[in-house]
């Protein structure tokens, strides 16, 4: 079985300054990973390469089998990778609607490009807006404006842009940011309930729910891989603890 | 004239001008550079300069002349002149003034460069009301307009002044940005306000003196460009443009960059009018389209 | 409902602009001559524009605003030097301020466009009263444009026939590159090259040059004579270049009509000393009509008539005899054209009537410049009578010729 | 009016199932508000067509006038508002067409139907070339860029003496007739225009409510996320600067059978400041804003140099001009019309209780 995504050997450095540091990582179709790791470890740029934001300076990444490293940001989503911000970036002046509709729209490839409505293909599109809008719990807020969104919602919808269609991999960047114990919970209901057609990375500070939501933990220290395992046996590990309460992130 | 001579002085001509183009830059360089205020009324502060230069110069000169005769005569021109360019910088630092109280009531870039292209055309029309749509010039003091001899031919003196006075301004910004505890508080405040607020400066009246800097170095390059070239109504757009394409190329409030593209842009000008004066035309804004076709910030700009 | 709030506003303010833009004038007992004034008002030409507007004032003011009994109402408006802004502002000027009579543009451009759309205003006349592009009066006319100032190569011929007499034989020419300073360039040469002189190099230069000094470091070192059409600033800033580079004792220079004239005088004076340019107009002359505008003139402004003031000036005293002749009934354009083209009078510049082509013949002046009491003057050294703007050419040919550009004519070959 | 009982069963179950879905409600809302939008468009347009009847020649030239300029603008605001990017090279495309059609009538006497599309396509393929080269480049790079595309255009045709008449350009175009009027008159080239800028608005607006405007849109926001989505964002921004230059060539052809003449001053500076006043003082973003702004600016340019005349003997009319300018940019961001405009809501007050009413409730709604 091909992998979902297979890193070989990633190094980025800007400058002198090594961000992410020989990276080999391989998540199965499906598999659910948290990225752990302090502040400054080199998880968002290690996100920021994957998606194609960044090109690395060294190593291979490969989505489905397929080498990936020179490709565009769009050709990558194209091929089914999603990802999520830290800061939530929503189309403030379009309804849930209108983005998630975006949302479903942009991987399609050519589609956007479109003119016309009421081919089966736009009714197709709303019917997934529909469904994800189920899925991310704004059902009944389709017609409201983002800027209108209450925080919660926000990380909600932010979500509900990288499920879309089609999406086989999607990279969450710490999904509950600057959310209430309360909403939270109702988040970590909400991840736990996606499908698993999809892998998922999800970068978060709050152990707990990472531990939660996954079957596999990767911590990250000063760009580098130091360990790897199940939540188990990472919550265990001394020196993770080591490293990342050592370091003051906060958990 | 033998065209190695011919070469020789062709580049010194845009050197030269590229000189008086990076004075005329510069005010735009540190406006934008620290307060990213696309300022479009840049030339007509520059005109306004020029106007008010002449008019102080030859006030002054004429004064001179009538009460002091034997000063005047052994001055050569020399107090009207720099009182002129005194008085262009406040002019400027003055319009500048007016600029940034306009300017905090909005918000956003467009509405910003819009508002300094109302403030252009306001200022551009009331000089015509003012000093009448006749071409100007300023007299150069006769200690620095003597023409000097290069390799044996003869080269305007004035334009060697206008190089030395382009290193001095440009050594001055320098010093002032990254040598000075002003310059490190300027700069801090550009990058984060609050912190600057923090601890105890009044940042407003810091970008105000920044503002009213940028305006007193526009108006001095009025005064001093007037010397060089001739202006009247009109001048102002023209010279707005050649501003925008010198700091364009160079990287936007980059201080290097604009010296580069005042030099790239005064030896095209240059050359291009002594080798294709035909195509001149579009030899300048050909280039500002390759150089940011291929890099899209400028040579020195950062990358955002 | 954003949009029908956003209608209502946008009635509202273009309602009330509306009714302000079309107050019509209230009624009186002796219907006014209405007559539009169109010249540049801003932008690099303003204050020969200006000028312009100043020298009508003047001829109206002379009559007290008032032909055969009616009054005169004058509107202004400013054509932007723009070929398109002309046509609208005379659309204006005719329909809304119901000017039968317009005098104007001044740009070569505009005074084109506006006489190719003049039969659009078949019930108004058109005195163009600055620009210069010939064929607003050749190559085909229209039956209600006039033009009482003058053709670009008007002024230069006798010019060419000047320096060819003065012994110059090799002439390099910098000037503008568009199609005032071709026609400039173009009557120099036809008689210059046609005496047996030659034109060694042509630099044209974009309009709006300000640096020279690459212009001025190939000026070739064996001419005889340097002949400058170049305006305005440009011409400032050449003279200027010229004068710091050294050169400009070193060379007789030839002026055009615009390079000289007493908008830069001002500016420039010393530098100019001794430049001899073709006009239809000088400094100083000694007609009575000339030193009338000259004495009032300097009332006004302090400073001497400039071409424009006299050419403005002209075209409104042309139209004021004109309409005096006929009762001032301007409504009969019929009769206006052909008492129009009839009348010949002292204008302050010289003697002037209209040939059958609608263009003035007027009189050429060479002049030098000097200091004439403290004041830098364009004084005449040489004077050529009822210069045509064909010159002695034969008008068929002359017509049949290609319009001048860069290369026409050429000498040698 | 009778159909077959299988067709109006078949309507009757697409309904059904029309209501139920998301899409299907979307679409009753976006018929709903057509519907609205075209009785009032109506209600604009109508009295808009009959104004000739009672208006003078030189009123209908004046708002011929002011709605090609508000195409321009609305090209502009096409590009500003849907994408962010401010472009000063909408009079190149305008210029192309007008050159193209002159050229095309005068020099080779092709009629207008072949010149018109030409003119058109010119216009394009121009934006199409600039764009290539401009939609990298963002904020004011891109804006410098436009600038420098405007001048390149400006001294092609300067240059290029013996197609474009440099200078003095091409004067004494011929216009067409069109339904046996000819375009030359006043009247039907006005409704002509009115008719043109009906439909540019329109099709716009439409166009904006597809998803490739709602791509627009997004890309407008938040151009990055939209990458991280898959959109090809450069080449959003390169069909809309082609869509954006199809409206300005429209305006060309109108203008150049407006003025009859056509000259490098297209490029100029006023001509250029004219279609961005307009757009400014319509409210950057609104399309409709545009067209308005257009007319807006040209009476008003029109009444102030004429009044500055009349009143004061100064033909100093770019300082009012430039003053209003800077008072509309501080206290109506938005645009005159926009309901936060100050001025409006002062106006409004000044004409009856009533009309102030409407305005504070219009803001309070926002």
């Amino acid at each position: 079985m091909t992998a979902a995504l297979q890193l070989h050997g990633i190094t980025r450095q800007f400058g002198g300054v090594t961000a992410v540091s020989n990276v080999d990582l391989r998540l199965e179709p499906g598999e659910r990973c948290a990225l752990l790791g302090p502040n400054g470890a080199g998880k968002t740029t290690l996100f920021n390469v994957i998606a194609g934001d960044i090109t690395p300076s060294s190593g291979r990444i490969e989505l489905f089998g397929e080498d990936v490293t020179r490709h565009t940001v769009a050709a990558r989503v194209w091929r089914g990778l999603r990802r999520t911000y830290q800061k939530s970036a929503l189309f403030d002046q379009l309804s849930v609607a209108e983005n998630l509709f975006l949302g479903a729209l942009g991987p399609g490839g050519r589609g956007h490009l479109t003119v016309t409505h009421g081919l089966t293909a736009q009714r197709q599109r709303w019917r997934v807006v529909e469904r994800t809008a189920d899925r991310v719990g704004l059902a009944d807020r389709l017609m409201t404006p983002a800027h209108a969104l209450s925080h919660g919602e926000r990380r909600q919808l932010e979500i509900g842009l990288a499920l879309g269609q089609e999406s086989r991999l999607i990279l969450l960047d710490e999904p509950a940011a600057g959310l209430s114990p309360d909403e939270r919970t109702t988040l970590t209901e909400l991840l736990k309930g996606l499908s698993r057609d999809s892998a998922l990375v999800m970068i978060e500070h709050d152990m707990d729910m990472a531990l939660a939501l996954t079957e596999r933990v990767v911590v990250l220290s000063d760009g580098a891989l130091v360990a790897e395992g199940t939540p188990d046996q990472i919550a265990d590990d001394p020196m993770v603890r080591e490293v990342y309460l050592g370091a003051g992130g906060s958990a | 004239m033998p065209s190695y001579f011919q070469f020789v002085l062709t580049l010194m001509n845009g050197l030269t001008y590229g000189a008086l183009l990076f004075v005329i830059a510069s005010g735009f360089t540190l406006v934008f550079g620290l307060m990213r205020v696309l300022n479009l009324s840049h030339g007509a502060i520059y005109l306004l300069g020029g106007y008010v230069g002449y008019t102080a110069s030859t006030t002054v000169s004429q004064l001179l002349a009538r009460s002091v005769p034997a000063l005047h005569q052994a001055a050569g021109g020399g107090f009207g002149w720099l009182l002129g360019v005194l008085a262009a910088a406040v002019a400027g630092g003055l319009v500048a003034l007016v600029l940034q109280r306009l300017i905090r009531n909005v918000h956003g870039d467009l509405a910003q460069t819009l508002l300094t292209l109302g403030l252009a055309i306001t200022i551009g029309d009331l000089c015509l009301w003012i000093w009448g749509g006749l071409p100007l010039t300023l007299d150069a003091p006769d200690a620095i307009s003597q023409p000097v001899r290069i390799a044996g031919i003869p080269y305007p003196g004035y334009r060697l002044f206008v190089i030395g006075f382009a290193v001095l301004t440009g050594v001055g910004l320098y010093l002032l940005l990254f040598r000075s505890q002003l310059g490190r508080i300027i700069r801090a405040g550009v990058d984060n306000r609050e912190m600057v607020a923090a601890v105890g400066i009044n940042i407003d009246r810091l970008f105000l003196t920044v503002f009213i800097l940028g305006g007193a170095l526009t108006g001095v390059s009025g005064a001093i460009g007037g010397t060089y070239l001739a202006f009247q109504p009109g001048t102002d757009f023209d010279i707005l443009t050649v501003a925008l394409f010198v700091v364009v190329i160079g990287g936007l409030g980059s201080l290097l960059g604009s010296s580069v593209g005042a030099l790239i842009v005064g030896l095209i000008d240059s050359f291009g009018r002594a080798y294709f004066s035909e195509l001149a035309i579009f030899l300048l804004s050909g280039t500002v389209i390759l150089v940011l076709a291929f890099r899209t910030q400028g040579l020195f700009g950062r990358a955002n | 409902m954003k949009l029908p709030a956003k209608l209502s506003g946008a009635a509202i303010a273009c309602g009330a602009a509306l009714a302000l833009a079309g107050a019509p004038a209230s009624a009186q007992d002796k219907e006014p001559i209405r007559i539009g004034v169109m010249s540049s008002l801003s932008g690099a030409f303003a204050q020969m524009g200006q000028d312009g507007v100043d020298g009508v004032r003047m001829a109206f003011d002379e009559v007290n605003n008032e032909i055969a009994g009616r009054p005169v109402e004058l509107f202004v408006e400013d054509s932007a030097m723009n070929p398109s802004t002309a046509v609208e502002k005379t659309r204006a000027l005719v329909n809304r301020d119901g000017a039968q009579l317009v005098l104007g543009p001044l740009s070569g451009a505009a005074g084109l466009a506006v006489k190719n759309g003049a039969d659009e205003f078949p019930n108004a006349t058109i005195i163009v009263a600055g620009s210069a592009a010939e064929d607003i009066t050749m190559r085909g006319i229209a039956p209600n444009v006039f033009r009482t100032s003058y053709t670009g190569a008007q002024p230069t011929f006798p010019l060419g026939n000047y320096a060819y007499q003065q012994g110059y034989r090799k002439v390099a020419i910098v000037a503008e590159d568009y199609a005032f300073p071709y026609a400039q360039v173009g009557g120099f040469m036809k008689t210059f090259c046609a005496l047996g002189g030659t034109v060694t190099e042509k630099f044209w230069v974009p309009i709006g040059t300000s640096d020279y000094s690459s212009i001025v470091a190939q000026i070739p070192q064996d001419i005889d004579a340097l002949f400058v059409a170049l305006g305005g600033t440009d011409a400032v800033n050449f003279i200027k270049q010229m004068d710091q580079f050294g050169l400009l004792d070193q060379i007789d220079i030839l002026g055009g009509t615009v390079t000289v004239d007493g908008t830069q005088l001002a500016s420039i004076g010393p530098l100019m000393e001794g430049v001899v340019s073709g006009s239809i107009m000088s400094g100083q002359l000694e007609n009575e009509a000339f030193k009338e505008l000259d004495r009032k003139f300097q009332e006004l402004r302090g400073r001497p008539p400039s071409l424009f003031v006299e050419n403005y000036y002209r075209a409104a005293k042309w139209a004021i005899l004109a309409l005096q002749d006929i009762e001032g009934r301007i409504e009969d354009q019929e009769a206006f054209r052909e008492e129009l083209l009839q009348t010949s009078f002292q204008a302050p510049g010289s003697f002037v009537s209209f040939d059958k082509y609608h263009n003035v013949v007027p009189d050429v002046y060479l002049n030098r410049v000097q200091k004439v009491d403290g004041q830098w003057r364009n004084v005449p050294i040489r004077t050529y009578s009822r210069v045509s703007q064909f010159w002695t050419f034969d008008p068929e040919e002359y017509q049949a010729a290609p319009p001048y550009d860069r290369d026409t004519p050429s000498c040698p070959g | 009016m009778t159909t077959t009982p299988s067709f109006s069963d078949k309507r009757a179950g697409d309904a059904a199932a029309a209501t139920d879905s998301l899409h299907g409600r979307l679409r009753a809302i976006s018929a709903r508000r057509v519907r609205r939008d075209l009785l009032l468009g109506l209600l604009v347009l109508v009295p808009a067509a009959l104004y000739p009847l009672v208006g003078s020649t030189f009123h209908v030239q004046l708002l011929t006038s002011g709605l090609i300029t508000g195409l321009v603008a609305m090209s502009f605001s096409l590009l500003a508002g849907f994408s962010g990017m401010v472009s000063l090279a909408q009079m190149a495309f305008y210029g192309i067409a007008a050159y193209v059609v002159a050229i095309g009538g005068q020099t080779y006497g092709l009629p207008p139907l072949a010149t018109v599309p030409l003119g058109l396509l010119a216009a394009c393929l121009l934006a199409a070339l600039f764009g290539l080269i401009a939609v990298r480049s963002s904020g004011i790079y891109f804006l410098i860029m436009t600038l420098a595309l405007l001048q390149m255009f400006f001294g092609v045709a300067m240059q290029w003496q013996s197609v474009t008449g440099g200078y003095n350009g091409i004067s004494g175009i011929t216009r067409p007739e069109l339904f046996g009027l000819s375009l030359r008159d006043a009247v039907p080239l006005y409704l002509l225009t009115l008719a043109v800028s009906a439909l540019a608005y329109v099709g716009l607006r439409w166009l904006l409510q597809t998803p490739f405007g709602l791509s627009l849109q997004g890309i407008r926001d938040r151009p990055e996320r939209m990458r991280a989505l898959g959109f090809r964002v450069q080449l959003h921004r390169w069909l809309l600067m082609i869509l954006s230059g199809l409206v300005a060539g429209m305006a060309g052809i109108l203008g150049v059978y407006y003025h009859g003449v056509v000259s490098p001053d297209v490029a100029g500076l006023t001509a250029s400041l004219l279609p961005l006043l307009a757009a400014l003082v319509g409210g950057v973003s609104s399309l409709v804003g545009g067209l308005l702004g257009g007319i807006f600016i040209t009476v008003l340019i029109s009444v102030v140099s004429a009044q500055m005349q009349q009143w004061f003997n100064s033909s100093h009319y770019w300082t009012v001009i430039g003053i209003f300018f800077m008072a509309v940019v501080i206290y109506c961001p938005n645009g005159v019309f926009a309901t936060d405009s100050r001025i409006r809501v002062l106006l409004a007050r000044a004409l009856g209780r009533r009309g102030g009413d409407d305005a504070d409730t219009a803001q309070q709604r926002r």
